[in-house]
């Protein structure tokens, strides 16, 4: 139960270094633009170059190996997953062959190779989108994605829903631990039914909840208004430069993205 | 002078339940309120009309001789703020400051004001370090005063608080209740906080209500109310450890006072005061079973 | 050639699916789909949850109290998401994790159901990297437009048959993951079509594969759960259902 | 005889939060043990080990001299009952007996039996005619009642709860601890007790520990435990309010005392027997004819 926790808090972005101080438009910007010349690069460079560059980079703030880890299973195993699909599909060349149970399979080159290039791109981006949310806090996020005209009512409800998915995850995990202690999670079937009330439950208390705290958000006067009052610092001379940085970055990096090596 | 005046308040919930039967009750300005009753009582309810959350069935409120009903809703905000037992449920922005910045927002102040306020008001409790912490990472007591703060930095004339020592370790009860008494005596700000903790009565408050069953069934200083047991025993309550002790010294062993000391100091005034005028112990008052 | 890819396609699959923890397969990852279709799949997007903003925005001016109940029921539908359930499929007891989709369309409706269900997802990217930002705008057409609009109206349907509530529910929240699933294979589907491969074909197979491991089951489970959760509200609290609008309230009680 | 036995326990949170740091505590067959503790001390951290709920990442746990390895977790909970806050989070059922049904239904007891622990349970609890109730209908003390019902129907032989008492009133408060003081002395079950209330323990408790900052700071009888009263005001509580009083009067005024009386009995017998020898009065003497 604790991954959940540990998941989804950001402990990490809480930590002030050179990263979290940067401004979120900029590393927004950043994100979005190399996100885009990750996804359009021809070759597998480009995206091990923003891979090893994230790794760096969350390793100059001293995230641990296991926390990015952590992250980035499920996106590694799906693109193994593509890895694999794309090897045994695509192409004609043979590269490798073996028999499983009876099944004979075959590798073949070119299919590799766009999966290998998949691949690159799946762990280019996902590293990308780490080393953002590990630097940065969601109210700052809340606060960029305001600048970048995202509707108040949808950053309202991200910066509302995020905080109090944790709190309604503890009050389900007491009322987990509450059914454990009293056998309900004995048999599959029981299980189920108990996922159920406990899922009723959870639904209650949120409703209950909401109407607590909008009695509370009502007496200090809340009609209906904005419920952030987003605060961000003006722009610095170091934000500037970070900006005309990446227009010079970003030529350099089509550039070299637009080499094609098989 | 009355600042709040409840003129037989009546309040009926949707489901039936008469949660008010009528309810009278003034407040001074500058006075430190408790509201005590039994579970069910109704003293949330009662807290909730305060600031026009509720409106009364019956009976009326007056805020400054001036009924509710002449005031916006946005002037009461104003003048009375109050505070709900879960700190959890108030503290819904990501950050401290933010949430603090909440009430000024809605008043739409500049945002220089806005932002002394809120300084202002994590001054006072004393929280200005965590300003820029997001709300999950605190403890339950800090959280508590961040609900106060944001209350504050709306800066109402009456604080208005519902089971705020509830869940607290003896130390944070204390540093609250210090925090309020500081708001109440150097700020100025009239003080209505609903307990179940009798003991915090009469070291901290000097007048207290007690409501059962939907109405007041007294009101006065500690001394008037916990001179009558019968009474606070009626209403499932008890008087705080000290009197118990002084009550069965007097009423037992027939030890005389004028007046049953409620606090530790008083009783400890009074114990040390007996040694002096020997004459008055009572011959008899030696038999006791315990 | 085909009676020779499909066994092995699906035994890839399969082991796959036997070592990872399938559900989260369910969004698509950050860089398989190429530039033209991250744009197509936003464009289909943006304008849904469009609306669930307005929806929102407007319904919170006249009852301010929306906005924290619709907050409030998205972080427990997310909460709800992150249950693991146990799911006994071909590769034996396995957890898995509903989609939460099909419960939050019944409760908050199908466009508001979209948003929150934009917001999970952006949330699950950030930090899980669940999905992704630049798919972000695919995984909103099948988790949250498929996956609501199909809850949603299998929900109202099953209502105007007549039909039990836990058997409303438990449409909604099957039929509302199996097209979420359905969603997902079609975009992977499409993906074959530049290179030449025949998108029926691939959208079936990954479908297929989707259903035959724990999604399947995972689609009756999260169903019952779901049927379950309302006729449990509906017993305990149907106040709640009414206030909603999931149910009619057509005893009106206790008008004192 | 030691029933449960807590050796070396560390617990870590995910996030490295040490809620445990190395708590060994021992707990006897049929005591009444109080765990006190400030805010954040770990008190719920260790209860929950004591059912298995969580796992100790280093040290281990004997229930009945076999470490809990060795039990099933059915069988865990079966000898250990655990009640926790909020009742909201227990109650699942939509009626009263359905919810005490819970344990013994998945227990995969006869229906006859189910029916007779039920209401054994029930009238244990003293809520045998609220059994039809929903459980929406029922005041906090009541669900608090039903909940212990719920895990009382499972026939532990530990029952621990944390903060039982917090949010009820004091009628509330005291028949709930009269209730549990029976469980604990005419049905013999063993009750461990977490609670910030400091002034429960010497009236209802016969042994307490003091946890702070993940280890048990104390561990002894309430007169054992409170002599020390450093330790209590460095771990954030407070003595009871009797024993302030005594304890002024002790150290500032100079009774004195063989022993610091906790309990308003207990102070009143010292009160009264300090009249009998006037000469140890510090001051004047007391003339008195007997
Ligand atoms: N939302 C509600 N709907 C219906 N009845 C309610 C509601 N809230 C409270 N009641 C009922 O109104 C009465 C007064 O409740 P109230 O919450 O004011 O009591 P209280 O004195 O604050 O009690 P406590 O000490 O438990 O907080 C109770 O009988 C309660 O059951
Ligand atoms: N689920 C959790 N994840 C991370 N840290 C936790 C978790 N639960 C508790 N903690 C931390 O572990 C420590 C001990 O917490 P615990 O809840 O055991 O304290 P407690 O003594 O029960 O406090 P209280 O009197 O407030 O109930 C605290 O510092 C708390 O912040
Ligand atoms: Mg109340
Ligand atoms: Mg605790």
């Amino acid at each position: 139960m604790d991954f959940f926790h540990h998941t989804f808090s950001d402990v990490y972005a809480r930590k002030n270094n050179w990263l979290t101080r940067i401004d979120v438009r900029v590393k927004l910007f950043y994100v979005i633009s190399l996100l885009a010349i990750n996804l359009w690069a021809k070759n597998i460079f480009i995206p091990l170059l923003f891979l090893s560059i994230s790794f760096i980079v969350l390793f100059s703030i001293r995230t641990p190996l296991f926390a990015i880890l952590r992250s980035m299973l499920i996106p590694i195993s799906f693109a193994i997953l593509i890895l694999i699909v794309k090897g045994l599909h695509e192409g004609e060349k043979e590269w490798l062959s073996l028999s499983i149970v009876g099944y004979k399979m075959t590798f073949r080159e070119e299919g590799l190779r766009s999966g290998l290039h998949t691949c690159s791109k799946v762990l280019g981006g996902i590293s990308l989108v780490i080393t953002f949310s590990f630097t940065t806090t969601i109210s700052r996020l809340c606060a960029g994605l305001k600048w970048f005209y995202v509707p108040n009512t949808m950053i309202e409800l991200l910066a509302f829903m995020y905080r109090y998915i944790f709190l309604l995850f503890d009050e389900v995990s007491t009322m987990w631990t509450a059914q454990k202690s009293r056998l309900g999670h004995a048999s599959w079937g029981k299980m189920i039914k108990s996922s159920g009330v406990l899922c009723g439950l959870l639904i209650m208390r949120a409703f209950d909840r909401a109407e607590r705290t909008y009695e509370a958000m009502y007496v200090r006067g809340y009609d209906g208004g904005s419920i952030l009052t987003v605060n961000l610092s003006p722009w610095r001379k170091e934000d500037y430069a970070s900006f005309i940085g990446m227009v010079f970055v970003a030529p350099m990096l089509v550039y070299t993205g637009n080499i094609y090596v098989w | 002078m009355v600042i709040l005046q409840i003129r037989n308040v009546q309040y009926q919930y949707y489901d039936g339940t008469h949660a008010l039967r009528d309810v009278s009750l003034d407040i001074r300005r500058g006075e430190f309120l408790a509201i005590l009753g039994p579970n069910g009582s109704g003293k949330t309810t009662l807290l909730k009309h305060f600031n026009g959350l509720l409106k009364p069935m019956k009976g009326e409120i007056l805020l400054e001789q001036k009924s509710f009903k002449q005031y916006s809703s946005r002037e009461i905000f104003q003048k009375v703020g109050i505070v709900f037992q879960d700190p959890n449920d108030q503290l819904f922005a990501p950050s401290v400051w933010e949430d603090v910045a909440f009430g000024p927002l809605n008043l739409g102040l500049s945002k220089d004001e806005i932002a002394y306020r809120v300084d202002d008001a994590l001054s006072l409790v004393d929280m200005n370090l965590c300003a820029n912490k997001t709300v999950d990472a605190l403890s339950f007591g800090q959280k508590k005063r961040i609900c106060i703060a944001g209350v504050l930095a709306m800066k109402p004339e009456i604080l208005v608080l519902d089971e705020p020592t509830c869940g607290l370790d003896p130390a944070g009860v204390t540093s609250l209740m210090t925090l309020l008494k500081e708001l109440n005596g150097k700020h100025g700000i009239t003080i209505i906080m609903a307990t179940n903790t009798v003991d915090l009565v009469p070291l901290y408050m000097n007048r207290l209500a007690i409501m059962y069953h939907g109405s007041i069934l007294k009101a006065g200083t500690p001394e008037q109310v916990f001179s009558n047991i019968e009474e606070i025993r009626h209403a499932c309550l008890e008087l705080p450890q000290i009197a118990q002790l002084m009550q069965i010294l007097r009423d037992e062993d027939h030890l005389p006072m004028d007046r049953l000391p409620l606090t530790v100091g008083e009783a400890r005034k009074f114990l040390i005061s007996r040694q002096h005028d020997n004459h008055s112990w009572p011959a008899i008052g030696l038999k006791y079973s315990c | 050639m085909l009676s020779r890819i499909i066994p092995v396609f699906t035994l890839s699959f399969f082991l796959f699916f036997a070592a990872a923890n399938t559900a989260y397969a369910m969004h698509i990852t950050e860089g398989i789909l190429p530039f033209r279709w991250v744009i197509t799949w936003f464009a289909v997007s943006v304008p849904f949850v469009g609306i669930g903003v307005y929806h929102v925005k407007r319904k919170k001016k006249k009852m301010p109290s929306y906005l924290p109940l619709v907050g409030m029921l998205g972080a427990a539908v997310f909460v709800f998401s992150c249950f693991p359930i146990p799911v006994i499929a071909l590769n034996g007891m396995a957890t898995s994790h509903p989609c939460g989709t099909g419960m939050s369309a019944v409760l908050l409706g199908p466009f508001v159901s979209v948003l929150v269900a934009t917001i999970a997802l952006l949330i699950q990217a950030l930090f899980l990297a669940h999905g992704g930002l630049t798919t972000l705008g695919g995984n909103i057409f099948s988790m949250g437009i498929l996956g609501s609009f199909s809850g949603y109206f299998a929900f109202k349907i099953a209502q105007r048959c007549k039909l039990p509530l836990f058997w409303c529910g438990f449409l909604a929240g099957m039929i509302s993951d199996v097209f979420t699933y359905l969603g997902t294979s079609i975009e992977l589907g499409l993906l074959v079509i530049n290179t030449g491969g025949s998108f029926f074909k691939a959208a079936a197979e990954i479908f297929g594969v989707f259903m035959m491991t724990s999604q399947g089951i995972l689609c009756i489970v999260e169903g019952v759960v779901v049927g379950f959760v309302l006729v449990f509200i509906y017993k305990r609290r149907p106040g709640i259902l009414f206030h909603l609008g999931v149910v009619k309230d057509d005893t009106k009680p206790m008008q004192t």
